[in-house]
């Protein structure tokens, strides 16, 4: 491969213990993330949608440490080697912060409502190094200007500002300590269509300009697959296809995706498609069915996929790598020969 | 006549806080019989509180200063909705019985200590004399209707027990249990996964064809419009700025907001070639409106005749599309 | 006893008083106080049981007939008391009583906890007490039945024998004898007790009511009405002046003046006042503190000059309008008291200058303790605090709480010469005295509760001389000599006299002309009133 | 339902162990000891000290700390709540006859002000703003701000001694056998009582009411077209009683503080009575058992209202 | 007072509000939390009655000649005259004076109490919330242990072991106070505990205790302030409770509780109003004003109250 991975995650797992009370025993978990396999390369956007409860959230604030993963590694590419964040010391820890930061969905709650800008964005700035008064007002200021927003603003208070501009601010304080990656947790989704499209451009012009890399979670799939260059689908905790954004409408693989693709409206009243209307509800985390967890919504649905899990596999298709972990995927592929098999993950 | 409810001029201030919100400033609109109409906008336009005039729920500081809200009854009566007293006996036998309506979240909308089919009944034997047991089968094969499982044993359980889509499918089979002509539906779909959203619009769509049910639809996307709407109605700070027939609006966009928006939103399929572009600047503040066109100041065609006064409405070639824009020819011809 | 007030008739409640019922308080709360500590404090005492003989309003033993005693005779030299018990006496369980039930109670009485210090005094004096005491003997072999009489012989003077037994109430032997005497007082006895006096225990709602009834085997004759207690303490009930009003009270008495004041007006309510021998003191402690430093009061002069410094008069007339009297001695005026006393009146500029004589520093802080936790002494040392700062001396004062017995009255191991085993400079307490000799006998060196007043041979010698006799007048002369020699030395610093107040209603009919201390018993014939309606 | 009741009972019971200790534990720190009470302070110092020493063996008081409480907490378990150190009467016997005085006087007044508390709160939260609420959140301010004793002190004054309506106290007479007998010595601390919790009821339930007349679903069922009342009644109120039922129970401890001293004005012969004389005569086996079986009455009380919250509100899951 | 129906009444406000915002008459104010306090009416009543009560109190010396200990037995139970504006005790000290002095130390036992209540309870609340766990669940357990007892049940007890007197009282009260102020601070922290700019400054990797105290903090100030000046009033109204019982501050000393206290006796009551009418109408004054104030900064901290 040409490109560079800067995030690898292997068996990557997070189970909340369900308990219903602070000191009692845990007797079930929630299974957020259930073995996830990825690999990230420095500066694409990889795209994650799926349903509601699916685990987008927990795997990214997994990677950022926030929460323990319960199994398995997360392995980022420092310039000096790359190491296993789960195993990583606490001082050593902020090296990794350093380098991967989040923005958040929601911006009414983004902000401290009590601190001015400034204030909001000092204190990492100084955890962080940057010690004189004079330089992080300098930093914060060009960082608002960088998200096109007056130097002024630094001095007032969130309630004083719109939800895009919070929105925009959020954004800002990602980029305070230059991030290499940075998590976009439903960046966009809770901004009215007018404004989303101020802030996805703003966050596509910040890419090249900083070189970042994203990972853009969201469970819009216009919007996911305008900002990124991969996609990958998950569902009850799992990721079911990955692939380049162009390849994953055209040549869907995996039935959950295409009922998906296909549920959603499109703004276009000359675009006429069949719809796809899934039975039933998403099965809950904490206890997902056997074998493939789709199984009970699919139409496809064979006896294979009652009892074994399908693995990831890659595919080559059109030239593209195409991740899916499907019985009938694969069967239709061995039969039709359409694309050929290029080994796991 | 194919109007359900034609609603004129309808102003409704808000007056909290010792403040007044012109939430509603001249709004017209026709429902029809057995068809779809969707209204769109952005968040705080003023959408939820042109339904709650129409149902008279506003809260209590609120007021309908002016205008119309006339319910065509069957029998080809006119009911002025807006001259009748909030919980009017009247008010109280159109609401549920002639007019329901689905709300937003169906999280908080079920009452949390009543079981589902109690709701349904208690809705059910409001406007109907019948015995508990009979409004009680009727409950069950609404639930059956709506597409939930093992409804039998549903029914007597609580909201909290049913899932997002599922509690959205009973408010719909509480909503259509009395047979109402028009379904109001708040953003039904919004706390909901598309995949349950399509669940639901696509029962949406069979009680319209089977019962003739008028939906006045609610929601901010412009693709559920593409999919659903009949008729569209696009609103702005208060008025509806362009409304028609879907294909007449969202084929020639007229008002300069419409186009906009339109061209804003990404459209999937399309990748990431497509170009979006935001609107200028930021909704107002509804408490320091603008004098003229309320879109004025982030207005690509602005020109100081626009602040003078909201424009009035317009028909384009004496159709059924309607725009309030004094510049709309421009637009159209751009488009 | 109407002044003021405008006479506007408070009746309150609907209560209806329940007919032909005598309404008091100091009735039991948890338990009947047994009636060996204080023989008269309660009111169920008082009736429940006989005592052997009669005292009359002054406490002095009735000669001739006595009540459960038929007659009593006591030897010239006071070494031999013999009593003839009545015939026909009974427990209220319908039992006689017999001598055997008298020689009892004495002796166990000893073995208890809870017994006055002058029943113990004079029973300690009996021959073979110490043996009986010391468990060399199972009984006390002065005491000797003879059919009906009872024989007790003293092995050494026993000054207030006959005083003892007005007051020393006999318990059934059948109903007690198991009762360890540690535990005494909280046998199963005491929550219903059986006595042998005109009424008897009728119904008890432990911390709500008791009710007592006519005993109708009663020698001399049942008495013709009931009897209802609220509960309560006895000289402080909170509730006295909210029964009296509501119309459930007919007897009771008090020392809160507060309560007679509220009382006075009250329709029907009789206030009189009976004055006792109830001393409030300041006990001064005269020992070395324990770091060796000499006590503040040690010099005479200083306490004289806190007794001029001190305006009891207007403190009196202020605190308690006029009810209390100024002190001049531990003993009340009247018979037992000497004429001539310094009366120390209000002498501020004497003050000063006996505290300059005794070189007082002005930085001595007096620590002054008090153990009653009510307003009015509290008030009572602000004022003091007050007086005191005027001439120069600075006080503090405190509430004591906890062990008081250890805090108060823990006597040094020297007796002589200290030091203190206890803190305070000034006790503000009281002595309420059943004899005179309750008074001074504990200023005897090394006595009992004696923590603080050196030991000195004069003292000693003036106390002693007022034990070595029972001729009344011989005694009354020995106490006229310490009464001197206790005004001019100062040993304690008494304050004032406090009466007693007996409330009564109109209802009661036969009341004695002359009421005698409340607490204690003398014969007021209770059995004999009626009440009307 | 039941196991949900008894793993709530279970998981009372450290707690109330760990809360003997505590008692104890205070108690033992209490300056002087039973005996040092149990008598005059000039009579106890004339005893010998074998006397004392016999006295406080008889109390058990010569063992240690430890000792003590294990011995005392070996008898509670047994059933045995121990003796009044002061009386010698069985501690569950003084209990006995106090506790129904004490329930009587808090039930009514917990009656009283959960009723009226909840009407007035929730006529309050109907008619918000309107004069009457406006007058009601006064007098409820006012409520919650009088001294309870002040409070109580002024009734008797007015009720009892200047009317003459209501007698000034105590539980009972002789003679008065039944309930209805008894009910006017009830009302004035009953009142007093109650009328001082009403306030803080009524200011909870109207914001609960109001609270619960915000709701989404308050919409839908005027979107149902029934009648204001109902809605109010049946969705609103039905709803808002849930959280007022907890407060009710959460106010326990508030309820038993003001019968101390509601009892100790109106000479009610309850619990609290016995408590505040038993604390003042270090009566340790009294004090211990009382202020357990307040603590016992707290949990208790709480549990049940999480039983009754459970029942009320189905959202409560009841297992797991 | 007009004689309009409910709604023509409301309707007549609506009008009036609806004239102002067309002619931009209408005052804005910069805080809304400020402006919501003072457009309620009972709050500003409240404010006024407790800043002249705190004053008097705080500026006794300049109200009043009299010492409030200083025994006076030529004047005693005087009613009010020029002399003596509310007239003497039972000692003749002067009741104006011993309710101003009185009321310092009433104020700053309850406000002390309220204050250590709130610290303790803050501090370990925040802490606790935020971080959850073993930590969380041992401090909550404990505080559920200490607010089992009823209040004035563990009050007593401990006043009898510590003993009577102000510092034991303000002491005993904070023992007893601070579980419901820890319950309070952990929940509300709960609260935001999961707000985004939490995560943030978790992702940042910044020091807990920063978080946690830093910035957490002021954004629960509001309900604690609140809380605050409520437990203001109730510590108040519990030392008078004490004193009745006789278990408050040593009655020598001069506190609300104890000049009530000292008057109790029916023929005081009767007869005397001065020495309780007055002192008890202004601690029920002040604390209905305490109220009114911590009721009003509710409002006005609250969000979701409308109006
Ligand atoms: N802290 C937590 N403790 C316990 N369970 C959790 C926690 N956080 C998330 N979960 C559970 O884990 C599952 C995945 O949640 P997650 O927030 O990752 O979903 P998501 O895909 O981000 O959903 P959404 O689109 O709604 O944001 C859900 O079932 C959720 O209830
Ligand atoms: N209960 C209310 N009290 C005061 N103002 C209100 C109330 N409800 C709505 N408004 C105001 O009325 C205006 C229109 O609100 P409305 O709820 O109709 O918007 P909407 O179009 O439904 O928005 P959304 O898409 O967010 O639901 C807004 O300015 C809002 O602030
Ligand atoms: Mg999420
Ligand atoms: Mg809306």
């Amino acid at each position: 491969m040409d490109k560079e991975v800067l995030l690898t995650l292997n068996g990557v797992k997070n189970y909340f213990p369900v308990k219903d009370g602070a000191l009692s025993k845990a007797k079930n978990y929630v299974k957020a993330v259930n073995d996830v396999n990825l690999k990230i390369y420095k500066g694409e956007t990889l795209g994650l949608v799926g349903e509601s409860g699916c685990g987008k959230t927990t795997l990214g604030k997994t990677i950022l440490q926030l929460y323990k993963a319960t199994d398995g590694e997360i392995i980022y590419n420092f310039e000096d080697g790359e190491r296993d964040l789960t195993k990583l010391k606490k001082d050593e820890m902020d090296l990794a912060r350093k380098k991967i930061q989040i923005v958040f969905q929601d911006p009414h709650s983004s902000l401290n409502p009590s601190f001015t800008i400034y204030q909001s964005l000092s204190d990492p700035l100084k955890k962080f190094g940057v010690k004189s008064k004079e330089e992080r007002r300098k930093i914060i200021g060009d960082l608002l200007e960088a998200v096109n927003m007056r130097r002024e603003y630094m001095d007032r208070y969130p309630h004083e500002f719109s939800g895009g501009q919070r929105q925009r601010i959020g954004i800002a304080r990602a980029l305070s300590i230059n991030p290499e990656l940075v998590i976009c947790d439903e960046a966009v989704s809770a901004l009215d269509v007018s404004i989303q499209a101020q802030v996805l451009n703003l966050l596509k012009d910040l890419k090249e300009k900083h070189n970042l890399t994203y990972i853009f979670i969201t469970h819009d799939l216009s919007v996911v697959e305008y900002i990124s260059d991969r996609i990958a689908v998950m569902y009850l905790g799992k990721i079911v296809e990955l692939a380049d954004a162009k390849s994953l409408y055209k040549n869907t693989l995996h039935p959950y995706t295409k009922a998906l693709l296909s549920a959603i409206p499109v703004a276009d009243i000359n675009h006429k498609k069949e719809r796809i209307v899934l039975e039933g509800d998403v099965p809950s985390p904490m206890n997902p069915p056997s074998g493939c967890f789709f199984h009970p919504r699919c139409k496809h649905c064979m006896d294979i996929c009652k009892s074994e899990a399908p693995q990831m596999k890659s595919y080559t298709v059109e030239g593209k790598e195409h991740f899916v972990s499907c019985h009938l995927a694969s069967k239709q592929i061995e039969e039709g020969g359409l694309y050929e098999e290029a080994g796991t993950i | 006549m194919d109007k359900i409810i034609s609603v004129k001029n309808l102003k409704t201030y808000f007056y909290a806080n010792n403040r007044c919100n012109k939430a509603l400033n001249g709004v017209s609109m026709d429902i029809k019989r057995g068809k779809t109409l969707c209204i769109v906008g952005e968040s705080g336009c003023g959408k939820s509180v042109t339904a709650s005039s129409i149902m008279q729920l506003l809260p209590k500081f609120s007021r309908i200063e002016e205008g119309e809200i006339i319910y065509h009854d069957e029998n080809g009566r006119d009911i002025k909705i807006h001259e009748l007293e909030r919980n009017s006996k009247e008010m109280r036998q159109l609401r549920g019985k002639d007019i329901a309506m689905i709300f937003q979240d169906p999280m908080t909308a079920l009452n949390p200590v009543y079981t589902i089919g109690w709701q349904i009944v208690e809705m059910i034997r409001t406007h109907e004399k019948i015995s508990k047991k009979e409004a009680k089968e009727r409950a069950l094969k609404l639930l059956k209707d709506m597409g939930i499982p093992l409804a039998e044993k549903r029914i007597d359980q609580y909201p909290h027990e049913f899932s997002g889509g599922m509690r959205q499918r009973a408010m719909i089979a509480m909503a259509m249990s009395c047979n109402p002509k028009v379904l109001i539906a708040d953003e039904p779909t919004t706390a909901l996964d598309v995949t349950i959203q399509a669940q639901i619009f696509e029962l949406m769509d069979k009680l319209k064809r089977e019962y003739n049910t008028a939906i006045m639809l609610i929601t901010h996307d412009m693709g559920v419009v593409c999919e659903l709407a009949d008729d569209v109605a696009v609103m702005y700070m208060g008025n509806i700025i362009e409304s028609g027939s879907a294909k007449e609006v969202l084929e020639n966009p007229s008002h300069p907001y419409t186009k906009a928006l339109l061209k804003s939103i990404p459209v999937l399929g399309k990748g990431a070639d497509q170009e979006i572009n935001p609107i200028r600047g930021a909704t107002p503040d509804p408490f320091d409106r603008p004098t003229g066109c309320q879109f004025a100041p982030r207005c690509d065609y602005y020109c100081k005749e626009c602040d003078e006064q909201m424009p009035e409405e317009q028909l384009i070639n004496e159709s059924t599309h309607m725009v309030r824009c004094i510049k709309y020819k421009e637009v159209v011809l751009n488009g | 006893s109407s002044t003021g007030n405008e006479g506007q008739s408070e009746q309150g409640g609907t209560t209806k008083a329940a007919e032909n019922t005598l309404y008091t308080n100091g009735g039991p709360e948890e338990f009947f106080e047994a009636p060996w500590l204080n023989p008269g404090t309660f009111v169920y005492n008082k009736v429940l049981y006989d005592r052997l003989i009669f005292a009359d309003e002054n406490l002095d033993p009735i000669p001739g007939e006595g009540q459960l005693a038929k007659s009593y005779e006591m030897s010239e030299d006071g070494l031999n008391l013999k009593f003839t018990l009545r015939e026909n006496v009974f427990w209220h369980d319908g039992e006689p009583i017999t001598p055997q039930d008298i020689k009892w109670s004495i002796e166990y009485s000893l073995k208890t906890t809870v017994i006055n210090n002058v029943f113990a005094n004079t029973f300690k004096a009996i021959e073979g007490a110490t043996e009986y005491l010391d468990g060399k003997a199972d009984d006390i072999s002065g005491i000797t039945i003879d059919g009906n009489n009872i024989d007790i012989k003293f092995e050494k003077l026993a000054p207030d024998a006959l005083l003892t037994f007005t007051q020393f109430a006999p318990l059934p032997e059948k109903h007690l004898k198991d009762v360890d005497p540690v535990q005494f007082q909280q046998s199963e006895f005491f929550r219903n007790p059986i006595g042998s006096g005109p009424f008897k225990v009728e119904e008890v709602k432990m911390g709500n009511y008791t009710t007592l009834a006519g005993f109708d085997k009663y020698w001399d004759g049942a008495p013709t009405y009931k009897m209802h207690l609220n509960p309560s303490a006895g000289d402080s009930d909170p509730n006295l002046v909210t029964n009296a009003k509501g119309g459930l009270l007919d007897y009771s008495y008090t020392k809160n003046i507060a309560d007679v004041k509220s009382l006075d007006g009250v329709e029907g309510i009789n206030v009189d006042k009976v004055d006792v021998r109830y001393t409030r003191l300041f006990f001064a402690n005269k020992f070395k503190k324990k770091d060796g430093s000499e006590a503040p009061l040690a010099d005479k002069k200083v306490r004289q000059a806190i007794m001029y410094a001190l305006d009891m008069d207007e403190i009196l007339d202020g605190i308690f309008d006029g009810a209390a009297e100024k002190a001049n001695s531990l003993t009340p005026d009247g018979v037992d008291k000497v004429d001539g006393l310094n009366n120390y009146d209000y002498d501020p500029e004497k003050a000063k200058k006996l505290l300059e004589e005794a070189n007082w520093d002005p930085n001595t802080e007096l620590d002054v303790v008090y153990y009653y936790d009510d307003q009015q002494t509290v008030d009572l040392m602000s004022i003091i605090q007050n007086y005191l700062s005027q001439v120069g001396i600075k006080m503090k004062f405190r509430l004591v709480e906890g062990d008081l017995a250890t805090l108060l009255w823990s006597l040094p191991e020297d007796p002589v010469n200290g030091p203190s085993a206890v803190d305070f400079d000034l006790c503000y307490g009281a002595t309420a005295a059943l004899s005179m000799h309750e008074y001074y006998d504990r200023y005897q060196t090394g006595a009992a509760l004696n923590s603080h007043t050196p030991g000195t041979e004069e003292l000693d010698k003036l106390i002693e001389a007022t034990n070595k006799t029972i001729d009344a007048q011989e005694q009354r002369e020995a106490f006229f000599n310490l009464q001197k020699y206790e005004n001019e030395e100062l040993f304690v610093l008494p304050l004032y006299y406090q009466p007693i107040y007996v409330i009564t209603s109109d209802k009661i009919q036969g009341m004695p002309e002359k009421l005698g201390n409340p607490q204690f018993n003398y014969k007021w014939d209770i059995h004999k009133w009626t009440l009307a309606e | 339902m039941f196991k949900y009741t008894l793993k709530k009972i279970l998981g009372m019971i450290p707690m109330l162990f760990i809360i003997t200790f505590i008692i104890y534990f205070l108690l033992d720190l209490t300056p002087g000891d039973s005996v040092s009470h149990l008598m005059d302070p000039e009579a106890l110092a004339r005893l010998s000290t074998e006397q004392l020493n016999a006295l406080r063996e008889a109390y058990g008081l010569n063992d240690g700390f430890v000792v003590r409480y294990f011995k005392w907490l070996g008898q509670l378990l047994q059933g045995n709540f121990g003796y009044s150190s002061t009386s010698g009467v069985p501690v569950i016997q003084i209990i006995k006859e106090t506790l129904p005085a004490t329930l009587e006087l808090s039930g009514a007044a917990l009656l009283i002000s959960t009723v009226l508390g909840s009407i007035l709160g929730v006529i309050g939260a109907i008619k918000r703003g309107s004069i009457g609420d406006n007058v009601l959140t006064v007098a409820g301010m006012i409520g919650v701000s009088i001294p309870q004793f002040f409070f109580g002190m002024v009734a008797i004054l007015i009720f009892a001694l200047n009317l003459g309506w209501l007698p000034v106290g105590g539980r009972t007479a002789p003679g008065v056998v039944n309930f209805m007998d008894r009910i006017e010595y009830l009302i004035l601390p009953a009142l007093v009582l109650g009328l001082s919790l009403t306030a803080g009821v009524m200011r909870y339930a109207r914001t609960s009411m109001l609270n619960t007349m915000n709701k989404e679903y308050i919409k839908t069922a005027r979107s149902k077209g029934i009648p204001e009342w109902k809605v109010n009644l049946v969705h609103g109120f039905r709803v808002s009683l849930t959280p007022v039922i907890v407060l009710v129970g959460f106010r326990l401890p508030t309820l038993i503080a003001g019968s101390v001293v509601i009892e100790s004005i109106f000479q009610w012969p309850g619990v609290g009575n016995v408590f505040n004389t038993a604390i003042r005569s270090a009566n340790y086996n009294l004090v211990m058992v009382v202020a357990l079986m307040f603590v016992a009455m707290v949990l208790i009380a709480s549990t049940l209202v999480d039983i009754l919250t459970a029942i009320l509100d189905p959202r409560v899951k009841l297992e797991g | 007072m007009d004689f309009l129906s409910p709604k023509k009444r409301l309707y007549k406000k609506f009008d009036k509000i609806k004239e102002r915002e067309e002619n931009k008459t209408f005052k804005e104010s910069k805080n809304r939390s400020i402006k919501k306090l003072f457009s309620n009416k009972l709050t500003t009543v409240g404010l006024v009655i407790f800043t002249v009560i705190l004053l008097a109190c705080i500026c006794a010396p300049l109200l009043t000649k009299y010492d409030p200990l200083a025994v006076d037995m030529k004047n005693i139970l005087k009613p009010p005259s020029s002399d003596h504006i509310l007239g003497t005790d039972k000692i003749g000290r002067d009741i104006f004076s011993r309710i101003l002095y009185g009321g310092r130390l009433s104020i700053l036992i309850g406000f002390g109490s309220a204050l250590g209540c709130s610290f303790i309870g803050v501090i370990l609340g925040c802490y606790s919330g935020y971080k959850g766990g073993i930590l969380d669940a041992i401090l909550v357990r404990i505080s559920e242990i200490f607010m089992s007892f009823p209040q004035l049940i563990l009050v007593l007890m401990l006043v009898s072991i510590i003993g009577q007197s102000a510092s034991n009282i303000v002491i005993i009260f904070i023992i007893c106070g601070w579980g419901s102020v820890f319950r309070m601070a952990r929940s509300q922290i709960l609260s935001i505990r999961e707000e985004e700019y939490v995560q943030s400054l978790k992702v940042f990797g910044l020091n807990d205790f920063i978080i946690c105290y830093k910035h957490m903090l002021p954004n629960i100030i509001g309900p604690i302030a609140v809380n605050i000046t409520l437990s203001t009033a109730m510590f108040i109204l519990e030392e008078a409770a004490l004193s009745f019982l006789g278990l408050g501050v040593p009655l020598e000393i001069a506190t609300w509780g104890n000049i009530l206290n000292a008057s109790q006796d029916l023929f005081t009551l009767q007869n005397n109003w001065w020495m309780w009418l007055p002192v008890g109408i202004v601690i029920s004054l002040f604390v209905m004003s305490i109220n009114f104030v911590g009721d009003g900064l509710r409002d006005s901290t609250d969000p979701t109250s409308v109006e």
